[in-house]
C-alpha cells in the first residue's frame, strides 16, 4: 500500500503496519549503535472533520463524527452527544442514560475481542492471522468471535446498527428496544461471562516480552460513583493529580509534526497513555466480582512499565462489562413499561452554548468539544487517544531497540541476520499493536477556530 | 406438493455447439426416460431456464414435439444467466421448467397455407414450427419459409435449412443482407424482397408467423398485409422480462396481458389494438 | 480448482466498510475459506500484493500515495469493488466538494506548516482516478449484501445491489412514514439495502446509501419545500452522504430552482 | 352461513384459546398507525385500527421469503415450516383483495408457496368503519360474503359471528362455551340499523365503473407526464396495495461453498428495471408509463381479466404515497380530462 521508499542502511524500517486500523509505517534509525531517531510515520489520509461539522446541526455533527473511525464510532457518538448536551444543558434521563452506558459496554466487548483475540494474540502464538490459528486454535478463536459477535449485538439493538448506527442521537434514543431484545441480551451476557474468563486466562498465560519495559504516565476519566467506569467528568493521572475534562487542552498539549497526518500529544512535556492499561492501572483496584478476581490474579507492578499488557487489560474490561450487562438491564426492565417515552428523544437542540464531553473510548480518553450558536455548530475541537499514545509508542520502541541491539553486542544492523531483523521487527510492531491504535481516528482532529 | 410449477427439473445437456458466433444450441434431455417420454408441448412455447445460484430465464423451445424425449434450445449470450449457460460442458445439468405459453394455434393451421417469415434470432422458435409442420406434412397446405440473415454467418441452423431446401414440399427461401463470403448461392437482399416470390396465396387461407428483431416486425408486417391476410391470421411472438413464466411475477404484463401466459405468440390484431403491446 | 486471488484494501475512510466483513462473524471462515485473501492489512500480516481477482476498496482517495497505488493496483486486478460510501461516492468528506473551500479548511486544520508524509488533496471516489467494476454502498455496506456479492463475485457472476429507493425496505418493516410527518427524511431518493434501519427507528434517512438508480430529486425538492424547509438545508442534508454523485445532480437542479 | 354471537368482553379471552390451532396475530398501533402484529399478549390488541400499514398479503406472500434451497441442481421447495396462522381483525375490502389474489395466485398455475400459506393462516374477518380515505362503498367491497373463516361484526357490546369455513366451524369449538347460538329478532334489527348506520359513514366517493373506458381514452393524456413528474418511484405504493402481487427473484450462494437459496422479494411496476430486458431495452423507460400501468392494470386490466377493478377502496394509496398519487386523485385528474 505505501509508496517502497528503500530502506536505508541504518534503518530498520516497517513500511505497512499490519492487524491495526489505519495505515502507519515505522523507521528506526540507529547510528553507531545508538539508536537515534524513532518515526512513527502516519500517511493516512486528512478528511479534516473538524471542518466539516462547522455549520451543521448538533443532530447532524452526531451523524458526522462517528465516520472519524468505525472501530469506536459508538464511543465518538457518545462524546458528541455529551460535549452536546453539556453545551446545551440538556439532562439525560435516566432511561437514556441506562442505555447509553448499554451501548457503550457494548463497543468495549466488539472492539476489545477483534483486538486483543484476533490482531495481538497471533503475535504471541507465533501466527500471521487469527483465522490462520483456527488450526489449532479453534476453540478459543470461536469463543472470541462470539465475544465480538454479542458485543455487535448489544450495539445493534441499542443503537441500530453495529457500526454507524443512528438511534443514539442528542437527547435520547429514536426507539429503545423491547423486553424480549433487552432480555435476550441479558441470557446471553450470563452465558458469556465463562468464556470471557477463559480468554482473559489465555492471556495471562502467554509470555510477555519485557524489553521496552519503562515508566509511563497514565490517564483516564474518574467514573462519578467509586466503581469502575468508561465515562466521567474528570481526569485522573498516575501522578496523582486530578483535573476536570475542561482542561483537556492543558492535559493533551496537542502539537503538529512532519512525519505524520495525526498530531501528537504529551502532558508536562512528557509522554503519556490512555486505554485499557491505564483505566485499569489507576481504576483495577475498584474492579469487583469475577473482574476483580481475575484483576488480583493478573496485576503485577510490570503493568505500570509494560503496554503489552494492555491486551491483557482489555480482556478484563470485557469481563467486567458482561458482568455488568445483566444488572443493567435489570434494573431497565424493571421500567419497561414507559422505557419507550422515557428514552425518547427531547426537543430538537436549538440553543447556543459551548462544552466539552469526554468518554472513555476502548483505546482511551476521548474529548469532544463542541460550540453551537443557535442551534448551529461554529467551534469544534477533539483529542482522540490514539492522538495521545504515539509519543509513547515511539518511546517505547526507542527503549526496546535500544534493548534488542544490546542483545545481540550492538551489531551494525546490515551485520543482523533475517531472523534477528524479523524478530526486532516483530517487537516493534507488537509493541504498536498492544495500544491498539485506531489511526484514523487519530488523524483528523485538530482545533478549528 | 406434488406440482410444484417453479420446481426446476434436472436435465442433462447432450448436445452443445455454435450455431452462430454468439448463439449456441443446446440439446437437454430429462435425466430419466419415463419423463422424456412424458415430455410435450408447443411449437412457440418456451421453457425456464434454471442455473443454480445465477437464477432463470425463459428460453423458446427449438426443437419440435414430433420427435420426443428432448428439448432444443438456441441461446444468444446477453447477459448474466446466458454468459454462464456458455461455460456448461456437455453431460452437465441444468433445472428446466415448462412448458409455458401459448404456443401457435397449430391446430388452426390445420389443411391452411403458411408463411413462416424468420429474421436472426427468430429461427429458435419457428424452427420448431417449421420442423413440426414437416414432420405432420399432410395435415398443412403448401409450407413458405423465408429467413434473412445480416450475412451467411449469422444465419442460425445454416446447414440445417439449407438441406430442407431440397424438399418439394417445402418453398424455402433463404437471404442475406450482405453476401461477405462470395460463396453465398442464396438470396442477397432483404427479406421483404422475398415476398414478391409468394405466388397465387389465397389470403384466407393463409398463416402467416414471423418472428425477428423489433426493427423487422414492421416491414415485414406491411408486406403480409398487402397479401391481404387477415390480421389475426398473422402470428408473431413477443419478449418481456421474465421471472416466473406462470403470469405471477407481473414483470411481462402489458396493459391486461401476461406475456408469458398470454403470449409469447400474438395476432397482429392484438398488437394493433393493445397499447403497449410493441 | 483454484481459489479466486483478492485483495481488501483501506483508503481515507473510518475501515467501517472492512470491519463490517470482520464483523460477520458466523461466515468469517466462509469469507476467507471461498477465497484466497492475499491482502488484507487489517487482518492479516502476511500479505503480498499480486495479481488480483478482486480487489476490494474501501476509503476515499485523499493523497498522492493512494492515488499511486490505485494506478498500481489497477492493471494487476481483474475486478475493482468500491465498498461503502466513501470509495463509490467520496463520503462525508466529500460533502463540501466543489465549494473550493478545501485548501482553507486544510490551512485552518493543520496550520502552515503541515506534514510532509504524504500529499493531500479533496476527498475523491475512487473512479476518480481508475475505473470501477462494482459499487457497493452504504456507510458502511450492510453485511448481507456483501456477502451475498461477495459470493457473486467469487462465482464470476457481476455483483448485485438494489437500485431501488429506501423507501422499499421501509414499508416492508411497516414504518410510519416519517415525510408524511413533515420530516426530512431522504429515504425516496437514497438507495436501499440498509433495510431502513433508520426510519425503522422513528429516524428519517440521512441517506447514507448514497443515490438511488431513480432519484427524482426535483420532486423530493419541491415536496420538502411544500413542507417548509429551505433549499440550502435540503442541500446540505444531501451532501452528508451523497458525495459527488448528488453534487452533480444539484448543479442542474440549482439552475431550475433558481429560475 | 352459520351465524353466532360472543360477548365482546369475551374476544380476548377466545384469541387467547385459539393459540392451540396457531400463532394470533391482530390489528396493533405502531405510532399512529396499525399493523397486523403478533399478539403474544393480547392487551395489544386495539379493534379500533383502521386500515394497517401492510395488507394480510404480507402472511401469504411475505416481502421476502425462500421459495428453494439448493446445491449443485437439486431444488427443495420450502415449504414445511410454514406455521398456521390466525389473522384476526380483517376488514371486509381486505377479504375482497384476498379474493382477488387467490384468483390471480391459485387458478390458472396455482402457486404453491402462496396456497401453502393461505391453507394455514385462518382469516378472522372483523367489521369496520369507514374514514375520510376509505371507499369501500364505491368498489362494492365493504361486505364479504366468502373468503373468510370467521366474520365478526361489532354490535355495541357482543359481535355477531359468521362461520365461513370448515375450519372456522373448527376454530369456533375450541371453544364453543363462549358463543351463543340463538340470533334473536332484535340482534337482526340491531344489525340492520348498524349496517344503515355505516353505509351512511361512507364519506369518500371514487367511481371506477366507467374507468376502462376513461383510461382508453386518456392514454395520450398529458396528465400521465405530471403524474409522472411527480412520482418518487419509491414503490410504497405498490407495497401497500393488498392485490399487488409482483415479485422478484434472486439466487444466494455461499462464499465457500454450492449451496444455497432462491429468494423471492416483493417488486414494483413503479421502479425503472422491472421491465428493462437483456441489451438495456427498457419497455417502460419514463415513470409516466410506469404509473400509468399501475393504474391501467388496477382500473382496466383486471376489470378485462377477472370482470372487476384490483381496487378494494382501502385508501391505503392515499394514506401512502408522499406526493400524493393515488388512485383516489389519479381518477379524478383522468375525470377531470385535461
Ligand atoms: C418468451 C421468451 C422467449 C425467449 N427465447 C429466447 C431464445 O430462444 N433464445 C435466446 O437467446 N433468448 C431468448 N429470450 C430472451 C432471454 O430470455 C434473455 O436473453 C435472457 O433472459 C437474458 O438473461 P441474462 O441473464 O443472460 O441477461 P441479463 O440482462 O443479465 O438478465 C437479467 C435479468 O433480466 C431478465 N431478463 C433480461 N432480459 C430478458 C428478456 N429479454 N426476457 C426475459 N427476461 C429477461 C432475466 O430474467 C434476468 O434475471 C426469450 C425471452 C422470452 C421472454
Ligand atoms: S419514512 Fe422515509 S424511507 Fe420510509 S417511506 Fe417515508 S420517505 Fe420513504
Ligand atoms: S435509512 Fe438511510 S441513513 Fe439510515 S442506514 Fe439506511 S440509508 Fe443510511
Ligand atoms: S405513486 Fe407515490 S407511492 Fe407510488 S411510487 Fe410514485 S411516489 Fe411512490
Amino acid at each position: 500500500m505505501e509508496k517502497s521508499t528503500k530502506v536505508k542502511f541504518n534503518q530498520i524500517r516497517i513500511p505497512a503496519l499490519a492487524r491495526v486500523e489505519g495505515h502507519g509505517n515505522i523507521t528506526v534509525e540507529v547510528l553507531k549503535g545508538k539508536v537515534k531517531d524513532v518515526k512513527l510515520n502516519i500517511p493516512e489520509g486528512p478528511r479534516l472533520f473538524e471542518s466539516l461539522v462547522i455549520g451543521k446541526t448538533p443532530e447532524e455533527a452526531t451523524s458526522i463524527v462517528p465516520r472519524i473511525c468505525a472501530i469506536c464510532s459508538v464511543s465518538h457518538r457518545y462524546a458528541a452527544i455529551r460535549a452536546f448536551e453539556r453545551a446545551l444543558n440538556y439532562k439525560e434521563t435516566k432511561a437514556t442514560h441506562q442505555l447509553r452506558t448499554l451501548m457503550h459496554y457494548g463497543e468495549m466487548i466488539e472492539s476489545h475481542a477483534l483486538h486483543a483475540f484476533a490482531l495481538a494474540l497471533p503475535d504471541f502464538v507465533g501466527y500471521p492471522s487469527a483465522i490462520a490459528m483456527v488450526d489449532k486454535f479453534a476453540p478459543q478463536i470461536l469463543k472470541a468471535l462470539k465475544l465480538k459477535k454479542f458485543g455487535n449485538l448489544v450495539m445493534e439493538v441499542t443503537n441500530a446498527r453495529w457500526t454507524h448506527g443512528e438511534n443514539a442521537t442528542v437527547g435520547g434514543f429514536g426507539l429503545a428496544p423491547t423486553h424480549k431484545q433487552l432480555f435476550d441480551i441479558k441470557w446471553q451476557a450470563q452465558e458469556l461471562i465463562a468464556d470471557a474468563e477463559e480468554m482473559v486466562e489465555l492471556l495471562r498465560n502467554l509470555s510477555y516480552p519485557t524489553s521496552m519495559e519503562d515508566g509511563i504516565v497514565f490517564m483516564c476519566l474518574k467514573p462519578p460513583t467509586d466503581q469502575y467506569g468508561f465515562v466521567g467528568d474528570r481526569v485522573l493521572i498516575s501522578t496523582g493529580e486530578e483535573h476536570p475534562i475542561e482542561k483537556y487542552k492543558e492535559l493533551s498539549n496537542e502539537r503538529v509534526v512532519e512525519h505524520s497526518t495525526s498530531k501528537r500529544c504529551r502532558y508536562n512535556d512528557r509522554p503519556y497513555v490512555v486505554g485499557a492499561l491505564a483505566r485499569m492501572n489507576l481504576l483495577g483496584e475498584r474492579l469487583r466480582g469475577r473482574a476483580g478476581e481475575c484483576f488480583k490474579r493478573c496485576y503485577s507492578l510490570s503493568w505500570i512499565r509494560n503496554p503489552l499488557y494492555g491486551n491483557l487489560a482489555q480482556a478484563i474490561e470485557i469481563l467486567y462489562s458482561l458482568e455488568h450487562i445483566p444488572q443493567l438491564i435489570d434494573s431497565i426492565l424493571k421500567k419497561i413499561k414507559t422505557l419507550e417515552t422515557d428514552a425518547k428523544i427531547q426537543k430538537q437542540p436549538t440553543g447556543t452554548g459551548k462544552n466539552v464531553g469526554a468518554v472513555e473510548a476502548p483505546r482511551g480518553t476521548l474529548y469532544h468539544y463542541y460550540e453551537v450558536n443557535r442551534g448551529i455548530v461554529t467551534g469544534a475541537n477533539l483529542v482522540i487517544p490514539t492522538t495521545q499514545n504515539f509519543d509513547s509508542m515511539e518511546t517505547h520502541i526507542r527503549v526496546a531497540a535500544q534493548n534488542l541491539l544490546a542483545n545481540i553486542e550492538n551489531k551494525p544492523l546490515a551485520a543482523l541476520t533475517a531472523q534477528e531483523r524479523k524478530d526486532i521487527e516483530l517487537i516493534f510492531e507488537m509493541i504498536v499493536r498492544s495500544y491498539d491504535p485506531c489511526i484514523s481516528c487519530s488523524v483528523h482532529m485538530v482545533e478549528v477556530k | 406438493m406434488a406440482n410444484n410449477v417453479y420446481l426446476p427439473e434436472p436435465m442433462r445437456i447432450v448436445r452443445r455447439y455454435d450455431l452462430i458466433d454468439d448463439v449456441r444450441f443446446f440439446q437437454v434431455r430429462p435425466l430419466e426416460m419415463e419423463r422424456a417420454l412424458q415430455l410435450n408441448y408447443l411449437p412457440g412455447q418456451f421453457m425456464m431456464v434454471s442455473l443454480a445460484g445465477v437464477g432463470e430465464a425463459p428460453f423458446s423451445i427449438s426443437s419440435t414435439p414430433s420427435r420426443p424425449g428432448l428439448l432444443e434450445f438456441g441461446i444468444r449470450k446477453v447477459g448474466i444467466i446466458t454468459e454462464e449457460l456458455f461455460k456448461l460442458k456437455e453431460n452437465e445439468v441444468i433445472g428446466v421448467r415448462g412448458p409455458f405459453g401459448n404456443g401457435f394455434p397449430i391446430d388452426k393451421f390445420e389443411k391452411k397455407d403458411l408463411i413462416i417469415v424468420v429474421g436472426g434470432l427468430g429461427a429458435v422458435p419457428l424452427r420448431s414450427l417449421l420442423l413440426y409442420t414437416l414432420d405432420n406434412r399432410d395435415r398443412f397446405g403448401r409450407i413458405f419459409f423465408l429467413y434473412g440473415a445480416r450475412r451467411p454467418a449469422e444465419m442460425l441452423f445454416r446447414r440445417e435449412f439449407m438441406e430442407l431446401k431440397s424438399r418439394e414440399d417445402l418453398h424455402s427461401m433463404l437471404t442475406v443482407d450482405k453476401d461477405d463470403t462470395g460463396r453465398w448461392t442464396e438470396q442477397v437482399g432483404l427479406v421483404t424482397a422475398l415476398f414478391k416470390n409468394l405466388k397465387d396465396i389465397d389470403p384466407q387461407n393463409t398463416y402467416a408467423t414471423v418472428c425477428g428483431p423489433p426493427v423487422m416486425y414492421k416491414f415485414v408486417i406491411d408486406e403480409i398485409i398487402k397479401l391481404g391476410i387477415p390480421k389475426h391470421q398473422i402470428l408473431m411472438t413477443l419478449e418481456r422480462r421474465m421471472h416466473c413464466g406462470v403470469g405471477k411475477c407481473g414483470h411481462c404484463v402489458i396493459g391486461s396481458i401476461y406475456t408469458c401466459m398470454d403470449g409469447p405468440v400474438f395476432s397482429y390484431w392484438d398488437v394493433m389494438h393493445m397499447k403497449d403491446l410493441i | 480448482m483454484n481459489k479466486p486471488k483478492v485483495g481488501f484494501y483501506n483508503l481515507s475512510g473510518c475501515s467501517g466498510c472492512l470491519l463490517t466483513i470482520l464483523n460477520c462473524e458466523n461466515q468469517l471462515l466462509d469469507v476467507f475459506n471461498g477465497a484466497e485473501v492475499v491482502s488484507f492489512l487489517m487482518a492479516q500480516s502476511n500479505n503480498v500484493e499480486k495479481e488480483l481477482d478482486i480487489a476490494f476498496i474501501d476509503g476515499s482517495v485523499t493523497t498522492d500515495e493512494q492515488e499511486e497505488f490505485l494506478h498500481e493496483l489497477r492493471p494487476r486486478t481483474k475486478k475493482v469493488v468500491c465498498l461503502g460510501s466513501c470509495s463509490c461516492y467520496g463520503g462525508v468528506q466529500a460533502m463540501e466538494n466543489e465549494k473550493g473551500t478545501w485548501l482553507k479548511r486544510f490551512n485552518k486544520v493543520y496550520g502552515k506548516k503541515p506534514f510532509k508524509v504524504v500529499k493531500p488533496f479533496e476527498s475523491k471516489p475512487v473512479d476518480a482516478f481508475i475505473p470501477v467494476d462494482y459499487y457497493l454502498p452504504g456507510c458502511p455496506i450492510d453485511a448481507d449484501q456483501f456477502l451475498y456479492n461477495y459470493a457473486r463475485l467469487l462465482r464470476g457472476l457481476p455483483a448485485d445491489v438494489p437500485k431501488t429507493p429506501v423507501c422499499l425496505e421501509c414499508k416492508w418493516h411497516e414504518n410510519e412514514c416519517l415525510l408524511l410527518k413533515d420530516k426530512l427524511c431522504l429515504g425516496p431518493v437514497t438507495s436501499a439495502g440498509c433495510k431502513a434501519k433508520c426510519p425503522s427507528h422513528n429516524l428519517p434517512c440521512i441517506g447514507c446509501f448514497g443515490p438511488a438508480d431513480e432519484s427524482n430529486l426535483t420532486s423530493e425538492f419541491s415536496l420538502l419545500k411544500e413542507k417548509g424547509y429551505t433549499f440550502p438545508e435540503i442541500e446540505r442534508k444531501l451532501r452528508l452522504f451523497g458525495g459527488v454523485k448528488f453534487i452533480k445532480q444539484f448543479k442542474s437542479l440549482w439552475k431550475k430552482a433558481q429560475k | 352461513m352459520k351465524v353466532l354471537k360472543l360477548k365482546k368482553h369475551n374476544l380476548n379471552d377466545y384469541l387467547d384459546s385459539l393459540r392451540v390451532w396457531g400463532e394470533v396475530y391482530g390489528p396493533v398501533k405502531q405510532g399512529e398507525k396499525y399493523i397486523y402484529g403478533q399478539l403474544d399478549d393480547l392487551s395489544k390488541l386495539d379493534t379500533k385500527m383502521l386500515r394497517t400499514i401492510l395488507p394480510v398479503k404480507k402472511f401469504l406472500m411475505p416481502p421476502k421469503f425462500n421459495t428453494f434451497t439448493f446445491d449443485e441442481n437439486k431444488y427443495k421447495a420450502e415449504l414445511e415450516n410454514i406455521p398456521n396462522r390466525i389473522v384476526f381483525g380483517v376488514h371486509p375490502c381486505e377479504i375482497h383483495g384476498l379474493l382477488i389474489l387467490d384468483k390471480f395466485f391459485l387458478e390458472r398455475f396455482p402457486d404453491p408457496f402462496y396456497g401453502e400459506r393461505r391453507r394455514k393462516t385462518a382469516i378472522l374477518g372483523l367489521s369496520c368503519v369507514p374514514d375520510d380515505k376509505c371507499f369501500a362503498k364505491s368498489t362494492n367491497t365493504h361486505y364479504v360474503e366468502s373468503g373468510f373463516d370467521l366474520a365478526f361484526n361489532d354490535l355495541d357490546n357482543y359481535y355477531l359471528v359468521w362461520v365461513g369455513s370448515s375450519l372456522g366451524d373448527d376454530l369456533v369449538r375450541i371453544r364453543l362455551d363462549l358463543f351463543e347460538e340463538d340470533i334473536k329478532e332484535k340482534d337482526l334489527k340491531h344489525y340492520m340499523e348498524w349496517r344503515n348506520w355505516r353505509d351512511s359513514q361512507y364519506k369518500l366517493n371514487v367511481n371506477l365503473t366507467a374507468m376502462p373506458d376513461i383510461m382508453e381514452l386518456n392514454y395520450s393524456s398529458p396528465v400521465w407526464d405530471e403524474l409522472g413528474d411527480k412520482c418518487l418511484s419509491c414503490g410504497a405504493c405498490s407495497m401497500v396495495c393488498p392485490t399487488c402481487p409482483c415479485y422478484n427473484m434472486s439466487d444466494q450462494i455461499r462464499p465457500s461453498q454450492f449451496t444455497g437459496k432462491r429468494e423471492r422479494t416483493w417488486d414494483s411496476c413503479m421502479f425503472k428495471q422491472f421491465a428493462l430486458v437483456a441489451g438495456g431495452h427498457n419497455f417502460r423507460e419514463a415513470r409516466s408509463q410506469r404509473v400509468r400501468l399501475w393504474y391501467t392494470h388496477k382500473l382496466k386490466a383486471f376489470i378485462t381479466e377477472f370482470g372487476k377493478a384490483a381496487c378494494i377502496g382501502c385508501g391505503r394509496c392515499i394514506d401512502t404515497c408522499p406526493v400524493d398519487i393515488n388512485v383516489k386523485t389519479v381518477v379524478k385528474a383522468l375525470k377531470g380530462g385535461k
